[in-house]
């Protein structure tokens, strides 16, 4: 297994490898299952089965439905389980058993049960070259229907935010984006705190303008900012949970500002994208109109990679929209 | 099990029953919400099963489950407080017919979704086989959930990892207006066994051959020797939902529905225990569901400023429908 | 069956119904297949076993992913499937057919097929006492991963797109609110038009505030636009089409009131409230913040009929917001 | 089938065998973005089946698909051209390895998502049923899609409604690093009995094996007997993905690897043919690959300005991700 992407490094993966070893170790409650996730072929479960053994370290048969309500069920009888999932587009095959069922008991049996389950996605968004049916990002749909929906930006956040997601007495969906789990981050030292759930991160501050980055586009945001800081003070805040979303460090943020920009890449029509846009223009101080830089309505990411790239925003897109809003 | 056990079979039984009539009178009625799905007919599966779980043995039910609750021996008058959505309801008024759930009996929940209780019961018995136990989940479903992808799947998964789940088939021979034919191919028990379940099939109006069928598959199960299948042909007495009795809908044949009623479970046991032994009963159970519906009847509705209480079991800012 | 709900009245169940009839009539490809659907259990399918026979018209098993992707396949192969749902959570149990297979067709075969398939949800939002898993309403999901979804909320609509939804090379969804099922409707004579997808209808003219109404709600903004006749002149807009949303009619609207409010039955998070506040902040010209009237986030809906009624919005809320405003 | 289809056989397993050879270079290379899941080693079962199809009838592929677009009669270079992006490729560049599609042979695509496929196949042939043609559709499928409620779903609605469908299950005997015995209960034939499919199970190596299994199967198939259900005991010669085999990981024991290389369809069936016969083709394979690699290099690039084109089938207004 040796030649398999190694967490062995300060990055986004050792990150999420390190939290699931930590907290295994810590609670026997705990337990892992998913596909090949004994032989961690995502990267991100190595080393638990060695070290945990087969009855905490459960590989799965092809059967996303049946091993996502097993979770449930383990979870009802007091196991908290976290549950891998290889691509983002599973989420669609499991949507029953996350929002019609996992999410759903707590209310419907009157609190009489918790259901402390983590859904793992590790690798949301495109590849790059794995096309249509391997390259969506779900996580929007989940927020809508009210899962805690985490999708980590930086390497200590995907450390203390998957901590924090299999603490939780609710089912919570961790989407780790493509593009970030080979990054090594060098803000990261390996040993970070847990970050409690539904509190957004003040990334970089700066008084003109508020951009929202979501996930790898933290990291493109940052790369705007600095780009345009001799024109442009741009304050970067970092959602870290999608939902329940920090609605009052945006506010800050857009008290100060007065612009707000949000970048994500999800699709527009009914995006998180436009829940913040829609609750600044309700509720905050906007000078400006607000912006979105997202995917397109309805995307299907084809599989030629210039096609695929046009489809997903990035620092030129952010830069033209921060543009447009200073205007 | 013995001869000794027919009046607690009986008895269990003729509760359902008595439960059910007072259920669909009140539904037809409009006294609850949303109506049921009447378990009558059925009584001889939930109970035969039952007769061999403990409290600490576990049970996913479905959207026809009331039988299948108190046999594992919920309180009917705390059912019928949920089913008229009041507070003294086991879920507090939140769940309803198709949700009734008791964790303290293992009682997993009823379910709204067909097929969906099979995956719980896989885990809820994991967890049960991890922690030493010799406890079992028994999930119930009817023949037309045995062509829900998420059940099969289920099948497998108990299966590779031997976990103490006894699944259980109510075959009323309909799904909704569905025949049985029209909607299996292969057949229940020959479907289980391609999953490599040990499976049989049993008469499900007979309360005592029900029983003794699981109890011999649950020894198995309750051994670690892995997962097993019972099919339990049976019938409902009325129509799939307390709307259709309301509209005088019945999609099956007359003739048919007739049939099955001469093969009534409750009769057949209680001929065998004699009059007294069943007026007895009979008196003692009505007095039961009686007071029942008083305690129901009379229990306090929720708040509606609590209708979003226990979305979370964590302490979760919830925006709401309207910001002013 | 004479029991049934019956379609014989000028109501929307007989529209939908009618509209099924006509294009069974007009088409032989078109053919239904769903559960219950020769004794149209749901009344939406009346009369088309007896009319159509057996050929065309299909009762399934309860395998709702198979069925689904069954569809997709006999679209390929030239055939116009309509799919009836009787449940609106039925839709979480077959997103990736929906989302991640037939919607994806088309692009990721470079042209080369298309998926004319209607799913038709003959019921969807609370039906009063049927508790958590009967009771969402799932459009702005769709809406979201891309499938044009059609809400009608009056007779002649539901009559009109449900034949467009059936012509439409492409999956569309209809949602039939179960509020309105059973409603019959004067305006309604039982002889209307196709009403093509898209296309948005202000259904009453008003120059102080546009509401924008979805589905049942159209009845409810008629109610309280008539109700505060004598103080603010309501103008409505019912979108019929969700996605691909009339922007080009909500925008004459809006440029004409500057005031936006949406009333939606289904969750804010990330919902169809969500996009359309976000759309107007972003492009039109509004002098009061726009406002939703939707349900909370992550609404699951409680049995308690109380309860129940207290998350779906409803006259109350909508008169409210309307006041608010105006302040 | 008798001898005198032996060169055809072999030579489409052996332009299987090329073409992959070459794009596992190609991925490995960095040449084909996403990479491919090679079918080195099943040959003989895509080839086996195809051999009993006509244009006319169709097929639904995986995610392993390669073979079975060529097995199907689909041209080499216009694959490769589609998993090099380009314009020339089936799907314009838009679909890649895992989407590959050809409507016009009856290619009904491959697929991302295990076990998708065997639903769309049911459409596809209850279409052709419906059309009066005896056309048929295979649907392919590894060991692990066995597990995939979807597709058990449809053997089940395949079966009552008697569609013309082969399902074609290729154990390979791993679901990525999942062994078959941890994976499924009961067996492949046993479980696909299980939903009433007339079932064989048939050596995977042995390409006419394949076809006269196949061949019996079609025939009953044909005929409107209903679907059947064939597995293939079969192996990959190489990693689950060509991003294993760049980094040198292999989850199987290389003694297991090594005696199932032994079995290779392409020499036990080459062997049967003589030398100058086997040289004649391979050279002939050899120079239609060249000439796709040719070909492909040489196609054009899709505009990104056409990303969404062919989102959807009708004229509709999406709106883009920035708004300036
Ligand atoms: C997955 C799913 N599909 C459809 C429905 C609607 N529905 C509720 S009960 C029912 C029939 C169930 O038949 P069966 O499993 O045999 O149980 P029975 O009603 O006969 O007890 C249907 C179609 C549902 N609740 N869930
Ligand atoms: C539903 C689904 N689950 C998981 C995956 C990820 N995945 C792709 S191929 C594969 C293994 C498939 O095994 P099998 O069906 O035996 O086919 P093989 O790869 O052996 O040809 C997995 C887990 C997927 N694409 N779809
Ligand atoms: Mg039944
Ligand atoms: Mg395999």
């Amino acid at each position: 297994m040796s030649g398999l992407p190694s967490p062995e490094n300060f990055g986004y993966m050792h990150a999420m490898n390190r939290a699931l070893h930590a907290e295994m170790a810590a609670d026997e409650d705990v337990f892992l299952l998913g596909e090949d996730v004994g032989v961690g072929a995502s990267g991100v479960t190595s080393g638990l089965l060695p070290r945990f053994g087969p009855e905490r370290v459960l590989d799965t048969p092809l059967s996303e439905q049946a091993f996502t309500s097993f979770g449930t069920g383990a979870a009802m009888a007091g196991k908290k389980p976290v549950i891998e999932f290889q691509i983002s587009s599973l989420i669609y095959l499991v949507f029953e058993q996350i929002v019609n069922q996992a999410h759903k008991f707590s209310l419907m049996t009157g609190g009489q049960v918790r259901i402390p389950v983590t859904y793992l996605v590790s690798g949301s968004g495109s590849r790059f070259g794995w096309a249509g049916q391997h390259s969506d990002n779900p996580y929007s749909l989940l927020a809508h229907a009210g899962i805690k929906t985490v999708v980590p930006g930086l390497a200590a956040d995907a450390y203390g935010l998957l901590r924090a997601a299999i603490q939780d007495p609710d089912p919570v969906a961790v989407f780790a984006p493509s593009p970030l789990l080979g990054a090594t981050d060098v803000s990261y030292a390996g040993e970070e705190d847990i970050v409690p759930l539904g509190q957004a991160n003040v990334v970089r501050e700066g008084g003109d303008l508020t951009v929202v980055a979501v996930g790898q586009h933290v990291g493109t945001a940052i790369e705007v900012a600095e780009n345009l800081a001799d024109r442009v003070d741009i304050e970067i805040v970092d959602p870290r949970t999608v939902y329940p979303f920090d609605w009052e460090c945006l506010r800050k943020s857009v008290d100060k500002t007065g612009r707000l920009i949000v970048i994500d890449d999800s699709n527009r029509m009914c995006g998180l994208g436009a829940e913040i846009v829609a609750t600044a223009a309700e509720e905050f101080d906007l000078v400006a109109p607000p912006r979105r830089v997202c995917r397109p309505d309805g995307t299907v990411i084809p599989y030629a990679l210039a096609l695929d790239k046009a489809l997903v925003p990035g620092a030129a897109e952010l830069t033209a929209a921060v543009d447009a809003a200073l205007r | 099990m013995t001869r000794e056990n027919r009046p607690a079979l009986y008895r269990s039984m003729k509760l359902i029953r008595e439960f059910e009539e007072r259920c669909l009178a009140m539904a037809i009625a409009g006294e609850i919400d949303g109506g049921i799905h009447p378990y009558i007919g059925q009584e001889a599966v939930a109970v035969g099963i039952c007769a061999n779980l403990t409290e600490r043995d576990g049970i996913t039910s479905t959207h026809r489950g009331h039988g299948h609750v108190l046999a594992k021996g919920a309180e009917p008058r705390r059912l019928l407080a949920e089913l008229l959505g009041t507070l003294e309801g086991f879920n507090k008024g939140r769940g309803g017919s198709m949700h009734a759930a008791d964790m303290k009996l293992g009682i997993l929940g009823a379910n709204g979704i067909v097929g969906a209780g099979g995956a719980i019961a896989s885990g809820a018995a994991w967890a049960a086989k991890a922690r030493g136990d010799s406890d079992v989940v028994v999930s119930f479903f009817g023949d037309g959930a045995m062509s829900q992808g998420v059940l099969l799947e289920a099948f497998n998964l108990a299966a590779i990892w031997s976990l103490p789940v006894l699944f259980v088939c109510e075959n009323n021979q309909y799904a909704t207006s569905l025949k049985l034919e029209a909607g299996l191919a292969g057949g229940a028990t020959r479907r289980a066994e391609g999953f490599g379940l040990v499976s049989r099939s049993v008469d499900g109006m007979d309360v005592e051959a029900v029983e003794s069928a699981a109890a011999e598959l649950l020894e198995g199960v309750r051994a670690g020797r892995g997962p097993a299948f019972l099919e339990c042909r049976t019938y409902r007495f009325f129509g799939h939902h307390s709307v259709l009795e309301l509209l005088g809908v019945e999609f099956r044949d007359p003739d048919e529905v007739a049939l099955w009623r001469t093969k009534d479970p409750i009769p057949l046991l209680g001929d065998q225990l004699g009059e007294d032994v069943v007026a007895g009963i009979d008196a003692a159970v009505k007095e039961t569901i009686d007071e029942a519906v008083e305690f129901a009847k009379n229990a306090p509705s929720p708040d509606p400023k609590d209708a979003l209480m226990y979305l979370y079991a964590g302490a979760t800012a919830v925006r709401p429908g309207v910001i002013l």
